[in-house]
């Protein structure tokens, strides 16, 4: 029959399954395009503006690179410390019972909830000379307060939630099996964990560096207040973009807000795809 | 002979350990984390308990603190919502560009408050193309209320799908499919079966999105125009305040937003603890 | 209120706009029988222009910043081309000039700029880049090489210059912060700042333990004031906003002024508060730089003489 | 409700879960898809359901073309592997959930659902759980509930994907009985996924063999054990020796051992000899019908049968050979671990090398093929 | 290396998993834990090797006392329920892990691990997979590369975890074997943990049966069979049928179905009588020794024998019957489905009412006990 036959080799529609495909895509694409991506046109059009080699021109000044590299560093320096730091709150709040845990789970969020701002002073308060932690530091030589180290600080300071919250959830879920079949193959505590349990938590720990990392390029209000903001030593990207702004040079702030944004998502989305990889060989498909 | 030996079989649960950790862990984050805290009370209450109470009643800080509940009583429910439709679209379907999506949402911590501040005014500003159209139709969004949300809603738009995220993805969607075959439309699929699964990480997400939104400074300040009374936001007062020589009344509010955080914080440890109990419960 | 007026400005300028605002809804009402109310925005005077050409409906603009309330003028024809003239005294009702605060006893012994420049004096003062306070720092300092070194003696300036630079300890970006890096910190031998913000600091931090000096030769810092005439047109209150400026010539609101520590030009008012301003040569920023639109165009933009002595 | 499909294939991404395939399963009937782990069983149970969309082809239920109906309009009933039961619901919500749920002219009245599901619970016999949570009750209990909440909207079509996956074996046999008896009173039609042979054949009416994305065989079970027509089915009913031999001189060798040719009317060619576990009788000295001499690995008397395990010896083969013995027949000749004992096969299926027929069926008894195989 | 387990016991927070029992395993020794889920096979398995602290008793292997000592210092091999392979690691790095984690003076070098690698995965049959990540590997494979790991610091007893849980009837089979000739020729002592009565007595030298935490029964595979000491136990074991009777005049009386007493050497009173499946023929009409009426549900004659199953015919029985014939038992009796046989059982196992004791045997054939039972 060959009627039945062509209906038979048509190919069928399928409907998905599980609803709401059009509205929650839709809508998503609507957010997403409404609140994330028409912004961001107006940055595309400020450097639009000006050609591409004022553009190179304006990234590249000498006091603008130098703002680069202290940034980078300072974030860099600042998210491996929130890396290790962030680890060990991680576990400590999954791994152990103890009083006044949940305090601690609580306080790991007050970053987020402070203004920039008031951390930023409060920060200065306590690591100049002057201030409790300043002092005692003093007595060993180490200032903080108005030294790239001040920049560090504060930027682990405002990012340290992104690390723990984000490596939490996996070691939560992590199964006690694996470490046991490493303890009874006669494993250390110290292999099993280095051999064992990070290469599970990378992926976690690596997104919640980069998030850290990336929420520290764009740090301006905690940073200031404890910077010093000296030229080529302590002035950092946001400085240098909120000087254009005071000057009125929209293009050259946008300018330079673009290469902090460029360079963080490219680093997001190459942690992305590495994880994507990494998970892949985990988890089969 | 022996009785009541414990073993501990799982990494670090060495008494040595465990301890040494736990003290580390408490030293430090009493050292970056809670001096910080008691820090900004100890300033606001140098003048004593009724400056304190004064600097709070002044009629522009009680302003400043209703509009800032208010930005984040509007933000917290439209992140919400299309917080909850991004993981449902990013964990239930495939599509092309869905790591791109990914990847996007997280836009947000990857810009600077300060130029996501100033993106919005660059649109909806009188120098954008938008802008000009809202002008000649005296449409007033930036230096206003709906500006501050328009960025509040921005900085804080990835919280709530990035909790959801992980979650939904391990759950599966086994569930819901067995829901949709007993004949489940998609309203009653949500709120019957995705939703009390998710409850706790969407509550988990509301709270720091709340907590982030009350605490936004560098967005909020470029788009508001700082009127007193009007729309500065309690973090924005905080800084009015500060730059104005009132330092304490300036820790004092600060110390408000510490307390609305740790409120919010305390809340959710309250609520995991009693979700943990039902769960031994049963 | 029958009408409502929002004056943008800078943002220490708080308590003083608070205290002059009763006594102008006072006198408005007096005068044309209305009721009037005043909303008041304060931040950094640039980011509040910036605000304004971006679309916050400011009436009126009470800045510390000549350029600030130029490029209203400049780029968005929001405020008249000649508003200096529109106004005695430059459309300043008020000006004040940059001295020095140093610790109880100035133990380092400051006295003028010359003294600045000592190996073991550190300064403190606000970037030039992000305040305007700075930059009336770095060009009284400007004025003051010229005056001693002559116009011409570029080198013995610039080294001053680079000296100077060189001894800041810490570039706040608004001179509320390098107030408080100065005093709560303890940071600096010595915090330069307007010589109002002086004699706040003194109120707020105790008069005890510092003690302000007033350099022989300084500059003339202008608070310029002016209408925005654009919106006030558009709401409608053009004559309230005007009154508004020009009643801070009044003599009881040059008092009033006189008592946040400006210095003003009622002559009265000059008379009864002269023991509190000592005698300065003050040096204009035309003097100095050939007006404002030279100095940044020559001094503070990008890469040009304050970037070149700060390179390193 | 008849279930017919046509033609229907699947692939995700580059691979092929499902080469094209059509199936036809008569109203009432109970079928098993039986089949190694991967060989696309849940797939193809999934595509019943519309849970997933096939590439191609068409699926009827009855008169209704379903192809693109959506898994809702379906009204089928599915019972997940891992049960999938909502969390957060006591088993009485549970089951009620699928009238809850239902079009508002359609849905029964509150005390009416409270009944149903009271009925359901009881069929199940597990009324007296009804308000505890699912965390709480054990893998059987989970089960049924599973499967009263798949029932409670009466669909037609009963889809269960491993349904006693997890179980242990009593309670796997107890659920197996109770789910046949089920379909038998209720009389829907029902297809269950399955990768353990014993269930499938005990418990279907008609039993399909699949692997690698293809259909091997569609059959009842007795037909599917008596003629199962490739190796790969043979192989996977289990309990199966492989004897691969060169004809020579009418007999089949390999190495020293032979088997001879049962009857010149069955053309032997080489290839490879398949004799069921039981099948095989064991001796202490070769026979004329064959010489296989095996060493004794294990024995196992336990149960109605004696279960030896028999490494060949002196000969090749890939893995160990069993023989099960009924008592009388052991004790007639009880060997023992290390002994080497002689085979000689009663019936056998014969695959031709090199060939990919259906295998022939050979017999060295007297008695005829029919009986033995029924 | 022998195992002594000394009055040791368990509990978690308030619930009681393991009342204190003892238990010695020889040297080489094979042991099975079987229990239904929640008896706490896990438990006890994960106290030797030192996973879980007991609360009270003491534990020696050979001669050391190894209750308080870590267990990393316990030398055991672990083999997981689910395998727990390191997922990010290649199955070789899997293998090696426990020689490159020893100390220094004890590691053997690359090279040395390299090799000893090769050779426990060539002993496992999977060389060729040497570099694939657990993710890509099929459960039967998982599992044997499990093993290999825990072999690979030769660990005197090796503790398995439901090693088969999860594979197909084939290849569960196939490990099984394997695991017992590798048991035989390394010849460490192992204990490994099941729910499935098949496994454990074809597998082990001894079981254990427990549950609720108690230890039931540990006997021989056949003993256990032969003579179960309790309902629980012979319950478990499977396939046996419940005759629940009153006597009278020297028959056990269920409605109009009745049972004569064997012999009147044992002394008979109410209780059950318990029949494994393959004791009972089936008679077109009563016997003398026993009026059971029986419809016939299913008759499945699939492999050695046929199974018929039965629903009591107006009397009563908690469950349904099976009987287990033989074809040709069969062929001289084939029943259909819904017809009435007649049951008459050949040996049973007599539990008295209200009484704890270990049952007796009954037999009603002239074929002495012992020879059945064996
Ligand atoms: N969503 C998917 N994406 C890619 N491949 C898939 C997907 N679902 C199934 N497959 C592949 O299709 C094949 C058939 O899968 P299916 O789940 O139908 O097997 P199965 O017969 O049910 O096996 P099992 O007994 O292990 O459940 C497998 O190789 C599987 O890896
Ligand atoms: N960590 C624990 N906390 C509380 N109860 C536990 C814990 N581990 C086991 N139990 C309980 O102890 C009992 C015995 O558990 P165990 O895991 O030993 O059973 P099992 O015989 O291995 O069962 P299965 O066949 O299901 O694996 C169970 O009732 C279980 O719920
Ligand atoms: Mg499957
Ligand atoms: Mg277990």
């Amino acid at each position: 029959m060959p009627s039945s036959l062509s209906v038979a080799s048509a190919k069928p529609r399928h409907k998905r399954v599980l609803p709401g495909f059009g509205l929650s895509l839709g809508s998503s694409l609507f957010f997403i395009s409404l609140i994330l991506l028409l912004p961001m046109t107006g940055l595309v059009m400020q450097t639009a503006d000006m050609g591409w080699s004022e553009y190179w021109y304006v990234i590249t000044d000498e006091r603008v690179v130098a703002s680069y590299k202290v940034t980078i560093w300072a974030a860099l320096i600042a998210s491996v410390f929130n890396g290790v730091f962030g680890l060990l709150l991680a576990w400590v709040l999954v791994r152990y019972e103890f009083p006044g845990k949940r305090i601690l789970d609580a306080l790991v969020d007050l970053p987020f909830a402070l203004p920039t701002a008031v951390a930023g002073i409060t920060l200065a308060t306590l690591y100049a000379e002057n201030g409790w932690y300043g002092e005692l530091l003093a007595q060993w030589g180490i200032k903080v307060a108005y030294t790239p180290l001040g920049i560090i600080v504060a930027m682990s300071f405002t990012s340290i939630p992104f690390v723990v919250r984000t490596v939490q959830p996996v070691l939560e879920e992590l199964s006690p099996e694996e470490e046991e079949a490493g303890i009874t193959l006669g494993a250390s505590d110290w292999s099993v964990f280095q051999r064992i349990i990070m290469p599970s938590l990378w992926p976690a720990l690596v997104t919640g560096v980069a998030l850290s990392f990336t929420r520290s390029l764009g740090e301006f209000g905690a940073v200031i207040f404890i910077a010093g903001n000296m030229p080529y030593v302590s002035e950092i990207t946001s400085l240098m973009i909120f000087v254009r702004l005071q000057e009125f040079d929209f293009p050259a702030a946008s300018a330079i807000a673009s290469v902090v944004l460029i360079a963080s998502l490219v680093l997001l989305f190459a942690i992305n795809i590495w994880q994507g990889r990494y998970l892949k060989r985990l988890h089969g498909r | 002979m022996a009785s009541g030996q414990r073993h501990q079989q799982r990494v670090g649960d060495r008494p040595a350990v465990k301890y040494t950790l736990i003290g580390i862990t408490l030293v430090l984050t009493a050292l970056l984390l809670v001096v910080p805290l008691i820090s900004i009370f100890e300033q606001a209450f140098v003048d004593g308990l009724a400056v304190y109470w004064d600097s709070l009643g002044d009629p522009d800080t009680l302003h400043a603190i209703g509009l800032t509940l208010f930005v984040a009583l509007l933000t917290v429910p439209i992140n919400l919502f299309f917080g909850v439709l991004l993981a449902w679209s990013v964990t239930r379907f495939e599509f092309p560009g869905r790591k791109l999506m990914m990847t996007l949402m997280d836009i947000p911590f990857a810009v600077s408050p300060v130029v996501a501040g100033l993106l919005y005014l660059l649109l909806y500003g009188n120098n954008g193309w938008i802008g000009e159209w809202l002008y000649e139709h005296d449409l007033q969004l930036m230096f206003a209320w709906p500006g501050i949300v328009m960025v509040t809603v921005f900085v804080t738009c990835p919280f709530v799908a990035r909790e959801l995220i992980p979650l939904m993805q391990q759950q599966g969607r086994e569930d819901e499919e067995a829901a949709v075959i007993l004949g489940a439309s998609g309203w009653q699929l949500f709120r019957r079966v995705t939703l009390p699964n998710i409850k706790w990480a969407l509550l988990y997400g509301v709270i720091l999105t709340n907590a982030r939104a009350v605490g936004e400074f560098g967005a909020v300040s470029v788009v508001s125009g700082n009127i007193r009374g009007e729309t500065n936001t309690l973090p924005l007062h905080i800084q009015l305040l500060y730059e104005d020589y009132q330092a304490t009344a300036a820790f004092a509010s600060a110390s408000l937003l510490a307390l609305i955080a740790l409120i919010t914080l305390i809340f959710k440890a309250f609520i995991e603890w009693r979700q943990e109990r039902a769960e031994q419960l049963h | 209120a029958d009408q409502t007026i929002l004056n943008t400005s800078y943002d220490i300028a708080r308590e003083l706009f608070a205290t002059y605002n009763p006594v102008f809804r006072k006198h408005w009402e007096e005068k044309t029988g209305q009721t009037v109310e005043i909303k008041q925005s304060h931040a950094g005077s640039s980011k509040q222009a910036r605000s304004i050409l971006q679309g916050l409906p400011a009436d009126v603009v009470t800045f510390n910043q000549v350029t600030d309330v130029q490029i209203l003028a400049d780029r968005g024809k929001l405020v008249a081309e000649d508003w200096k003239d529109k106004l005695p005294n430059n459309s300043s009702p008020y000006y004040s000039t940059t001295a020095f605060l140093v610790r109880k006893g100035n133990p380092k012994n400051i006295h003028d700029w010359g003294d600045l420049v000592k190996d073991d004096v550190a300064l403190v003062f606000p970037n030039p880049k992000t305040s305007g306070n700075g930059r009336y720092t770095y060009l009284a300092a400007y004025g003051y090489a010229q005056d001693q070194f002559g116009k011409d003696a570029t080198e013995q300036q610039n080294s001053f210059l680079k000296t100077f630079l060189g001894n800041v300890s810490v570039f706040d970006t608004g001179g509320r912060g390098a107030t408080t890096t100065f005093v709560e910190r303890g940071i600096g031998d010595v915090l330069i700042t307007f010589e109002s913000e002086v004699n706040n600091i003194r109120q707020q931090y105790g008069a005890d333990d510092y003690e302000v000096v007033v350099p022989k030769t300084s500059i003339l810092a202008e608070f310029p004031v002016a209408v925005v005439e654009r919106n006030a047109k558009k709401n409608g209150t053009l004559d309230v906003s005007t009154e508004y400026l020009s009643y801070l010539y009044s003599e009881e609101s040059q008092r009033l002024l006189a008592s946040f520590n400006y210095r003003v030009h009622n002559d009265t008012v000059k008379a009864e508060v002269a023991d509190r301003f000592p005698e300065v040569k003050l040096l204009t920023v035309e003097e100095i730089a050939g007006g404002w639109p030279n100095a940044m165009k020559d001094i503070f933009a990008n890469g040009k003489q304050l970037d070149q002595l700060q390179r390193r | 409700m008849s279930i017919r499909l046509e033609n229907i294939s699947k692939t995700f991404g580059q691979f092929q879960a499902l080469s094209p395939m059509s199936l036809n399963i008569d109203e009432g009937e109970m079928i098993g898809l039986l089949g190694p782990s991967g060989s696309g069983k849940t797939t193809l149970l999934r595509i019943i359901a519309g849970l997933e969309g096939a590439n191609s082809g068409r699926i009827q239920f009855g008169d209704r073309d379903v192809t693109n109906q959506h898994v809702r309009d379906r009204h089928v009933g599915f019972v997940f592997q891992n049960y999938a039961l909502f969390r957060h619901m006591t088993v009485a919500d549970n089951v009620a959930f699928g009238l809850e749920v239902m079009d508002a002219k359609q849905r029964p009245n509150k005390t009416e659902i409270q009944h149903r599901v009271k009925h359901l619970l009881e069929m199940v016999q597990l009324g007296h759980l009804a308000n505890r949570y699912p965390s709480q009750l054990s893998g059987g209990q989970k089960q049924r509930i599973a499967l009263a909440r798949a029932l409670a909207t009466k669909p037609d079509v009963l889809l269960l994907d491993e349904p006693f996956g997890a179980l242990d074996a009593k309670v796997r046999k107890e659920l197996r009985r109770w789910l046949r008896s089920l379909h038998d009173e209720i009389g829907f039609t029902s297809v269950f996924v399955t990768h353990d042979q014993e269930e499938a054949l005990e418990l279907s009416d008609r039993v399909v063999v699949m692997s690698n994305g293809h259909i091997e065989q569609i059959d009842e079970p007795a037909q599917l054990y008596a003629q199962p027509n490739s190796r790969f089915v043979f192989d996977f009913l289990g309990n199966v020796n492989v004897f691969e031999g060169k004809l020579t001189q009418s007999r089949l060798h390999n190495h020293n051992a032979w088997i001879t040719a049962p009857s010149s009317d069955v053309p032997m060619n080489s290839g490879q000899l398949y004799i069921r576990s039981h099948e095989l009788s064991l001796h202490t000295e070769a026979s004329k019908i064959a010489n296989l001499p095996l060493k004794v690995v294990a024995v196992n008397p336990i149960g109605a049968e004696v279960r030896v395990e028999l490494a060949p010896h002196e000969w090749q083969s890939e893995q160990i050979w069993e023989a099960d013995l009924t008592h009388s027949e052991y004790d007639r000749n009880p060997v023992k671990r290390g002994e080497i004992v002689y085979a000689e096969p009663r019936n056998g299926y014969f695959f031709r090398e090199n060939s990919h027929q259906a295998p022939e069926q050979v017999s060295w008894q007297s008695r005829s093929l029919d009986e033995t195989v029924k």
